[in-house]
């Protein structure tokens, strides 16, 4: 039952760096369609939310036409980088990068729709440039929204292995994955080994949350 | 050197013992097993996926694979046979004597694997279509994603009787007893080929023959796995 | 001429809209926008900072364009480097007092730190009086403290010109004398442009060289005050000479 | 092709129901845990997020144990209520409505907690009733947050078929929805049948999210 | 006796902290609230109010227990059923400004519609002049309009008591003039008693029978203020009698 220690690893590497993905393509959408105003924009949200709306394996199998050998930017990525992303760890990212973004990018974008622009206004006169604005003020006013938003995104994606199996397989000690690990148990009939796996991933689950959330301070000191 | 084996879900537990096998004949070779639905094997072959060894659960999924040239037809075999049986949960009162038997009332739901996209249903399908009972049994269905989702089913006594294969039913003897078996129009049988673009070709021939040498059979055995 | 604006702007609002159209231009160092609630004077002194943009017309100062819609010149607010205080002081409620007020300070993509670092900051929050809430939250202050910090915040970058929306409103009686004071004496040595929007008639009696006289967001010209000695004069003095004001409870 | 009506109406009905049931459930314990403190309050929420960690799959099993025939809370409903959620919609229902529970939580959450509390101070002074403070000033305050959190998890109920289909078999014409029958094409290699179905979701999806959209008014007229 | 009030409150700031220990008594139908920026005015009124719990002393009004730390009595700030105006205004930003005054006339769970339906609420609106931006969200209205609209909110639900923080300070001087009087007149109307926190000698003049001061999180006393006709005083008289309040200026 050591073994979970590996699979753990990969699960916290995979949601990990998909968390990172989120957190900048999530919050520079966020905050463009919050911002500003263009025909189409509502459509664009939308649009941005399906890959919540799709099953992950069929995600999966979209990604699989897009990224393999074959498919057309993978075989860009082939030739041109030499880079496949089938079978590989970063694969897995990939795949769970994408099923986790609406998470991150919808609570993004309405924790920067409640910002009062006033505060924006007060650092423009005091001649702070729009992207140290951003920062400083917008950022850091708009960042509860956000981190509640990529928690769920890291939750979810320790937890993906629809889509991640279908593009990244389940090669153990490669790509296998706790929620795949605990899946194939399950399918296996190892339940012993699923509620092991099960609890692991929970407690795993609990304290990286419990952590973020210690990070953060609150809106402000001395409030509950 | 690294050798990738995508294997079909049910053959998870006998592959998982004979890769170590093959290793300690073989010590400059690493296994990777990679286990899914036969189905999304297929799919990740066709796109690409780095993959040398292919286990299908049952002989369409393979065909398609060869169809596309996916497969090195020529080193293509069959190495297990499986069978279809009927189970239902230990505690029940009685168990159907035949397949007929499944139409009666008291056979409220049946799992049987989505023959859309499950081996196992496909077979369930064509045995209960040739014996006259699919639009009898059809409406009684409980579909499952996959044949061990149908032996949960049965197993927790969420329905009263099931389709899945010899081996499954072998895995929770103390939870579902084997009514009878289903006799399939063909034997099910399990095809093994190298893939076409495997990228250690010496490798994925000699996994291919080691299946089929006494020593893996006997292992395929202990999981109810029957000689091809 | 230091100040020389244009304004046109209209609101929609559901069933009233309202219209702003003026223009005034002042050679005061020192000028007052008075005029009864809801004329427009904050929308004029926003224009002006570049925080609203007018419909038409222009912002000249110095007799440089800082907004002409004709010549297609709309200077960004950083650039027109104006400190401005609002009326409800938007202090940036995730950074303490001191953070609040060295902001400006800072140019890189960091907040300042907690620590007072700056002899500026450290200047103004002793002259306000914020040193037992420097390490404060904005929600943590009364009233006054926090329209004194967003005073010296404008303050401490030392910028080219300094609008102030009602900067004593919140003060109590000495303190609002004190900072009006300080503000007159560091007018003089910043050698700033300065516009004040204020109801109060001492502000205009210490403060204003000229003052424009808003309604129903409409200027009349601004009107040069009586010559006066500049800084400190005797309050009842004051209250006398402003008694020009009258005119406007007749307005009403 | 015509079939996609029926499993489309049921997919609809399901992510609605889920849809209800995290607004009621999902608004609660957002406001709960943003307005009141006590220990282990921080685990409490990291446990509620945790449906969002498990594959689904594993997750529908857990289910099942609970819920089925023999299962602790199964059986009791069986018996009190002649309840059985197994194999039936609503338990498609409960299934995707715990799967998808984290994100209207979080989000509710996070919406609650960035409420100025002065406002819910003023309602109290007029002798507004604490029950009526929250309906007329909290919760229109923090709409715009949970709203987001509510449009992403009728996505990921409408999406969900993981759990749904462990707890609600593939009945075709009862519990067979959308997502299910994608995965069905898909794993056949009905590519037509899929990209047909996908094309169905897909736009079922951006009307719902844009119509929903629509239906809330910006935080203030006359803001962007 | 109207107000008897003693209040123990204790602040922790990051390095400073806040104490406020106070206690009056007072039997003026009009009270004023008056001292420096930061002494703990509106903390006061606020505990008075229910919207902050004290550590510790007692809240009495008419000889009804509102607060008693010792009988652990502590009336939800409902049932005290005291209006309070806030020094920010707190309007209700998704409310126009009919919906803001009509909020405390509605009881149930859905909030008032758009269109004027209380005789009450038309009669403020018209009192304050908000006639024309009736349908306007707080984010749309000037600083003034603000303010009115929060007196407006507090007064038209005719409350046992009215606590104003600061009610005029945003204001221009004829308007002040006129509210103060309105209120005034509301005042022997209503029959009900008032606090005021003010930092204007004006309003202490015109609205307040006696005077609490408060420095320093404590209060001295409530002084009686000199007799005086209620009402209707020409303003140079006004500011005359309030010369009495110079000790302010050398307080600080
Ligand atoms: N949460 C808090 N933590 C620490 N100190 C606080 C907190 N809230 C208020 N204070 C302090 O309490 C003191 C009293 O504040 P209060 O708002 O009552 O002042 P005030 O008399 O109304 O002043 P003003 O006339 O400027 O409005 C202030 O010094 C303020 O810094
Ligand atoms: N977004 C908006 N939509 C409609 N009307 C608006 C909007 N913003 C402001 N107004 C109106 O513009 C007018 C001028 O507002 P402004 O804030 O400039 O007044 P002011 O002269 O500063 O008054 P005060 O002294 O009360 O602060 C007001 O009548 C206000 O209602
Ligand atoms: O082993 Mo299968 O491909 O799930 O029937
Ligand atoms: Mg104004
Ligand atoms: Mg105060």
């Amino acid at each position: 039952m050591a073994d979970a220690w590996i699979p753990l690893a990969l699960t916290l590497k995979v949601a990990g760096w998909a968390t990172l993905l989120n957190l900048i393509f999530g919050v520079a959408l966020g905050y463009l369609l919050a911002r500003t105003r263009f025909p189409g924009r509502d459509l664009l949200d939308a649009i941005l939310t399906l890959p919540m709306v799709m099953p992950p394996t069929v995600l999966g199998y979209y990604l699989l036409v897009l990224l393999g050998r074959n498919g057309a930017f993978g075989a860009w990525l082939q030739s041109t980088f030499g880079i496949n992303l089938i079978f590989t760890w970063q694969g897995a990212v990939l795949a769970a990068a994408i099923v986790a973004f609406p998470l991150t990018f919808k609570s993004a974008r309405a924790a920067f729709e409640v910002v009062e622009p006033q505060y924006e206004q007060a650092a423009r006169v005091l001649r702070i440039g729009e992207m140290a604005i951003f920062f400083r003020v917008t950022l850091p006013l708009a960042w509860r929204g956000i981190l509640a938003g990529l928690l769920l995104a890291f939750a979810r994606a320790a937890g993906e292995f629809g889509a991640t199996l279908m593009v990244a397989g389940s090669i153990p000690g490669k790509t296998q994955t706790l929620s795949i690990a605990v899946y194939e148990a399950v399918q296996a009939g190892q339940d012993d080994l699923a509620n092991f796996l099960v609890l692991v991933t929970s407690l795993t689950c609990i304290v990286v949350l419990l952590v973020a959330g210690r990070l953060v301070p609150g809106r402000v000191p001395g409030q509950s | 050197a690294e050798l990738t084996v995508s294997a079909a879900a049910s053959l998870t537990n006998a592959f998982r013992e004979l890769a170590p096998l093959y290793e300690a004949k073989h010590p400059d070779t690493k296994v990777q097993l990679n286990f899914a639905g036969s189905g999304a094997l297929l799919q990740q072959i066709a796109k690409g996926a780095p993959v040398d060894v292919f286990a299908s659960a049952d002989q369409v999924t393979m065909n398609q694979a060869q169809e596309q040239g996916l497969i090195k037809a020529d080193q293509r075999s069959d190495f297990v046979s499986n069978s279809l049986v009927v189970i239902v949960p230990l505690q029940g009162s009685g168990a159907p004597a035949s397949i007929q038997d499944l139409a009666k009332p008291a056979y409220e739901r049946v799992a049987i694997g989505l023959p859309a996209s499950v081996p196992v249903g496909r077979y369930t399908k064509s045995v209960l279509e040739k014996a006259g009972l699919w639009a009898a049994i059809e409406p009684k269905m409980i579909g499952a994603q996959n044949v061990r989702q149908a032996l949960d089913y049965v197993a927790r006594g969420e329905v009263d009787a099931g389709f899945v294969y010899a081996t499954d039913a072998a895995i929770m003897p103390d939870k579902v007893k084997v009514a009878f078996t289903a006799p399939t129009q063909d034997p099910i049988l399990y095809p093994i080929a190298p893939v076409a673009s495997a990228a250690n070709a010496g490798a994925a021939k000699s996994f291919v023959d080691f299946v089929h040498t006494d020593e893996a059979q006997a292992v395929m055995a202990k999981y109810g796995f029957g000689k091809p | 001429m230091i100040w020389d604006v244009a304004l046109r702007k209209r609101f929609e609002g559901r069933k009233h809209s309202f219209e702003l159209d003026l223009r005034f231009q002042s050679n005061a160092r020192r000028l007052v926008l008075f005029g009864p609630s809801g004329a427009g004077k904050s929308m004029t002194l926003k224009m002006i900072a570049g925080l609203e943009t007018p419909d038409g017309g222009h912002v000249r100062m110095n007799g440089v364009d800082m907004f002409d819609r004709d010549r297609r010149v709309d200077l960004s607010p950083q650039r027109r480097g104006l400190a401005y205080v609002f009326q409800d002081y938007a202090l940036f409620p995730h950074l303490t007092v001191i953070q609040n007020i060295a902001f400006g300070l800072h140019l890189g993509l960091l907040n300042p730190g907690r620590s007072l670092r700056h002899e500026a900051v450290r200047r103004w929050i002793q002259a306000f009086h914020l040193e037992s809430v420097a390490n404060q939250y904005p929600e943590q202050l009364s009233g006054g403290q926090r329209q004194r910090t967003a005073l010296a915040r404008a303050l401490v970058a030392e910028p080219r010109a300094l609008l102030l929306d009602e900067p004593f409103a919140a003060l109590d009686r000495p303190l609002r004398k004190r900072l009006r004071d300080e503000l007159a004496r560091l007018q003089a040595q910043l050698d700033i442009p300065m516009i004040l929007i204020s109801h109060d008639e001492e502000d205009v009696a210490v403060l204003a060289d000229e003052m424009v006289r808003i309604e129903h967001g409409q200027a009349g010209q601004a009107s040069l005050l009586p010559a006066r000695a500049r800084g400190g004069r005797s309050e009842p003095e004051a209250v006398q000479s402003t008694r020009e004001f009258d005119w406007i409870n007749s307005t009403l």
